[in-house]
């Protein structure tokens, strides 16, 4: 079985953030936004597993995806160091993304750190609804990918941990305020875990469609072994459904957060 | 010279009969690894394999262990799924239709927390349209019975023993290899009457994140596979095959086709893979393809003859 | 937060007390790794380390097992050296006064074919001129004694407790990593008289050469070290730690300071290191170094608090 | 600890045979002919241990070193990975080498496919002596640095096992013609085990010095952990010594052929 691919760009966004476009009729043709690809980092023992990687967007023209990462481990690690021309051995696309906004419909993503790479894309393929992000990073060098974002929404709010750009503090909280006044169609949300129960619960509380992009540790990631589980409710109790092919997005009404 | 004489018009038998049972070739999924089947259809054509062992069963539906599941480790992955499956009922109803659309044997893993509930998988799947039971009594993710039954010859002799009066299928016994003696247990699995013994499920083990100071795996300690374990594997079944005369399954990081040889050489008649199968789910087409490309270059006609041939 | 507040002039200990034994850092050279230190020597000064067990000593001089002794294995090696060694009296007589130019606690590992091979070694060693006897109950390359003792609760109980009427030294009981239940052999150990555990040695495994259909190791079998049974040692650790009162030295498959840092958390109150050193000759400095990070960044004053410090 | 050292040569002598030429004045200073280097083969767990390679030739006005391998596995499979500036883990020099020839001492080399390598340093270093090289391949295109050798000696002997090159055969048999002949000061060895053994019982049964050069399995390299094991001869029984260390190059009486 061959997932063998070319990459065309190889490019680092911020320190530590790295970008790769990669050529694949087989990813660009079938993927939508939230998907993610399976990732073989190298081909021997150092880094066993595959890793999980959000597809940030497609280019259907040029048959091509970008993903973005971010160095945080051995297998990412031996990710950056591939370049253009070189090959990269991407599963996907896998899992259910987000429900796509219906026209004119008024949308919000809330993203935050590695988090709003899966955001850009489906802003990008969310045609001519009304679109407002709101975007989390720790400090302003790692503020990535802004131009983009700003194409692909109508409005874009940006806020650092340390307050060195754009907001001070956390993205949850001019969102709240937002989110009231505004009352959007639709929320997405992806980033770390308080972030995203933040802003599902609000969501949930004012009856606003909400769906999160959830994170697991996975094995196969295409729904074999069954170890990227999360907790979901079942009637007054809960079950562990699979992040790589039951998400990695869920209704917020499913999760338990 | 231990090669044979090259025949004209040579043909390659990859079949091997183990308890009656036909396999096509002796490459099997490994239980708990590949579903029930359908996840890997998408990737290759399943009437390839020789068999699919599913996802462990338990009587009632189970939900399993909190996340996180797995860990990687050096050549390997601990992983503490703890047997989440929709229960032996909805096996059968939901599951087997689907597997029988292929030609391949279908092996039912069952786990229990009591001889009973082994006893009453067994008489369930007894008239269910499945080819084997394979008992697994070495699973280390469940508090209650499963491994507790596989530590000592007398758990595996009693638990055996009592399936084997009730059971109507051919009876693998899958083995833990989180023992001090394996052959005195694979001879209890078959002094109680089991057809064949698989072995290893994995080696209890554990990885810690030093930077939250926290074990990986919320359940703390998991089961290790894949790559690191096969030196381990390979000695048990040298082992195991060498004390029992009852045909033995061997699996433990099997990762090509090289691999699936030193186990049938060590004394296995099939293999069983699992965890590289995440890594490259192209792995077990890729297994049969690799014993034929050795009994071709070997001169071995019959995978069968590949069993145990140490010279 | 389980961060400490960052001091003023803070300073790191690094030094640990295990039964007496002041060693300036939990760093020590594993047994039949390390020789008597005198080729290491070549390549970093010896006075680095916490300390040194020595290459497995028995009463006479052995010469150890056919070649080939080593293969390499996915993320591992397996050995079958079969306790080369000069014997106990060369080794006091011409290793001893090598060793003892450097700042460094000395263990002198001692293996036998019977009790009363060890009780003699023990009467021998305790007269001579090192700190501390570690009992070898587990080396799996050796066709009497050694692993037959250690590989039951029974067994280690009646060696330990018989050396320790005779050992004036403090006394650690190495066990082997291949039984059913480490807690039980561990506390077997603890109970007869043992200052400290150390674990793990090797886990016993195979590797076939498929090209000619033998076994790599001319012995067949041989003890599995390195990173790939790491999960398995760390989960050793862990467990025994938690059973018994006296210290734990871990090791299997340490390779930097943050594998270092990770038995320390499961319960070791030092660490041993072997196998990578083989790759690295470095290793073992290069822990120190790792752990004194690791102390640093995470704001530990001593590395006594690191033992057994999840959260 | 830091064995890293800059490769400033990298060529493919034939099918599956490569030289890599690298600069280390530690190694190029220290070693002598017969001595070995070890070899880390990439940086992860895929060719854990490292690999015992010999060293060809040393040039030590520009403080390099050759060495000459042979493709034959996972660990220097990584190697032939390697290109001209690339950086290479070498521990070394490693063990004892041949005892090098009087001046004007007649000597013959035999060597055997891959044991050919330390036997052309040997020639090299071995001044004015009257040098005679015996050299086995397996075949015409496996034939590899005749011209370095043919330099390096008076006289070259080549045979190959399909008689595709030079005589057809073993090496042995017209090596041993010529000792009986020649009866040359020392011989030295280095190939498959056979060919040693030959080469050793004729020389010792005339009285001629030999030395061999032994291959094993290694995990050290230095010593000390005893893996590397060699029958030596001790009294009327036998021991281990070993390779890395006491080796590679034993005194043909020592062994047990
Ligand atoms: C559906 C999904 C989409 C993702 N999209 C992106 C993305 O677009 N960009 C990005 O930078 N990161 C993304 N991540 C997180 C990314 O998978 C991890 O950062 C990465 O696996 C870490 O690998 P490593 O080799 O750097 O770390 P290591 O510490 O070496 O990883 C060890 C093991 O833990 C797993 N692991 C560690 N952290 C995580 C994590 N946060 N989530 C899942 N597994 C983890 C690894 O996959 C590996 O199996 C995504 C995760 C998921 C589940
Ligand atoms: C002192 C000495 C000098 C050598 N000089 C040369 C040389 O100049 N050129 C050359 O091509 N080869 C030489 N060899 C042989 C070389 O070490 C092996 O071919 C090489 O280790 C095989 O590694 P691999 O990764 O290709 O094979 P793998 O099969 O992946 O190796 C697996 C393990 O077995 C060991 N191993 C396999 N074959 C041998 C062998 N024949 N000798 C020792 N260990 C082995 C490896 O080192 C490794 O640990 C020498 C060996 C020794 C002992
Ligand atoms: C995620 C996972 C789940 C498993 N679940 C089961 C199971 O339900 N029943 C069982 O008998 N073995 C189970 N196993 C063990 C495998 O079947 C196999 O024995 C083991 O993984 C060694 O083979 P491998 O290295 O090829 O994976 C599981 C293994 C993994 C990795
Ligand atoms: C070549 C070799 C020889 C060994 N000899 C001994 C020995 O003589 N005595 C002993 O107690 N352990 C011996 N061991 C086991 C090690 O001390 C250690 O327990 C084991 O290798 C795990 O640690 P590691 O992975 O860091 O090597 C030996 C290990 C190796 C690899
Ligand atoms: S990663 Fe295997 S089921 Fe999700
Ligand atoms: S390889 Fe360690 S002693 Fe020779």
């Amino acid at each position: 079985m061959n997932f063998n691919e070319r990459i065309l760009k190889s490019e680092i966004l911020a320190k530590n953030i790295h970008l790769l476009r990669i050529k694949s009729e087989r990813i660009a043709m079938k993927a939508s936004p939230g998907q993610f690809v399976n990732v073989r980092c190298g081909t021997g023992l150092d880094a066993y597993l595959r890793r999980p990687v959000s597809i940030c967007r497609v280019d259907s023209e040029e048959n091509t995806f970008d993903m973005v990462f971010m160095n945080r481990g051995k297998g990412t690690n031996l990710l950056c160091g591939l370049y253009c021309d070189d090959v990269i051995d991407v599963m996907g696309p896998l899992g259910n993304g987000f429900t796509l906004p219906g026209k004119n419909e008024h949308i919000a993503v809330v993203g935050g750190g590695i988090g709003i790479f899966p955001l850009l894309y489906l802003l990008e393929k969310s045609g001519n609804a009304k679109k407002s992000a709101f975007l989390g990073f720790r400090t302003k060098k790692a503020v990535v990918l802004k131009e983009a974002f700003q194409k692909a929404c109508d409005e874009l709010v940006i806020s650092t941990d340390d307050g060195s750009y754009g907001i001070d503090g956390l993205i949850t909280e001019p969102f709240l305020k937002w989110l009231e006044a505004e009352r959007p169609d639709r929320v997405y949300t992806c980033g770390p875990l308080p972030m995203m129960r933040a802003v599902a619960l609000s969501c949930m509380e004012q009856g606003i469609f909400c769906e999160v992009s959830m994170e697991q540790r996975m094995g196969c990631g295409i729904g074999a072994c069954l170890v990227c589980a999360c907790k979901v409710k079942d009637g007054d109790d809960f079950n562990y459904a699979h992040v790589c092919k039951d998400g990695p997005v869920f209704p917020a009404e499913r999760l338990m957060l | 010279m231990f090669y044979k004489e090259l025949k004209e018009g040579f043909c390659l038998d990859l079949t091997v009969n183990i308890a009656g049972l036909n396999f096509k070739n002796p490459v099997i999924a490994a239980s708990g690894t590949f579903g029930f089947g359908r996840e890997y259809a998408d990737y290759f054509d399943l009437n390839r394999l020789g068999g699919i062992s599913v996802k462990g069963l338990t009587l009632e539906p189970r939900r399993g262990n909190d996340p996180p599941r797995i860990a990687e480790t050096p050549g390997g992955i601990l992983n503490s799924v703890g047997l989440q499956n929709p229960g032996v009922h909805a096996f059968i109803r939901d599951e087997i239709p689907f597997l029988r659309k292929y030609d391949l044997v279908v092996i039912a893993n069952v786990a229990g927390n009591s001889i009973e509930d082994y006893c009453k998988m067994a008489e369930i799947l007894s008239d269910a349209d499945i080819d084997a039971i394979e008992l697994n009594v070495s699973c280390p993710n469940v508090k209650e019975g499963c491994l507790l039954f596989g530590s000592n010859p007398k758990g595996v002799l009693e638990v055996t023993g009592e399936v084997r009066r009730l059971c109507k299928k051919p009876l693998i016994v899958k083995l833990t290899p989180n023992v001090t003696d394996i052959v005195e247990i694979a001879k209890a699995a078959e002094a109680a009457g089991a057809d064949c013994i698989s072995l290893i499920n994995t080696v209890l083990g554990m990885a810690i994140d030093i930077e939250v100071r926290k074990p990986v795996l919320a359940n703390i300690m998991g089961g290790l596979s894949g790559p690191a374990v096969k030196p381990v594997a390979v000695r048990m079944v040298y082992q195991v095959s060498k004390g029992v005369r009852i045909p033995v399954i061997g699996m433990g990081g099997i990762s090509n086709g090289d691999d699936a040889v030193e186990f049938l050489l060590a004394g296995a008649s099939a293999v069983m893979i699992g965890t590289a199968g995440f890594v490259n789910p192209g792995v077990w087409v890729e297994t049969i393809d690799g014993i034929e490309r050795y009994m071709k270059k070997h001169h071995f006609e019959r995978v069968a003859e590949l069993t145990g041939a140490l010279v």
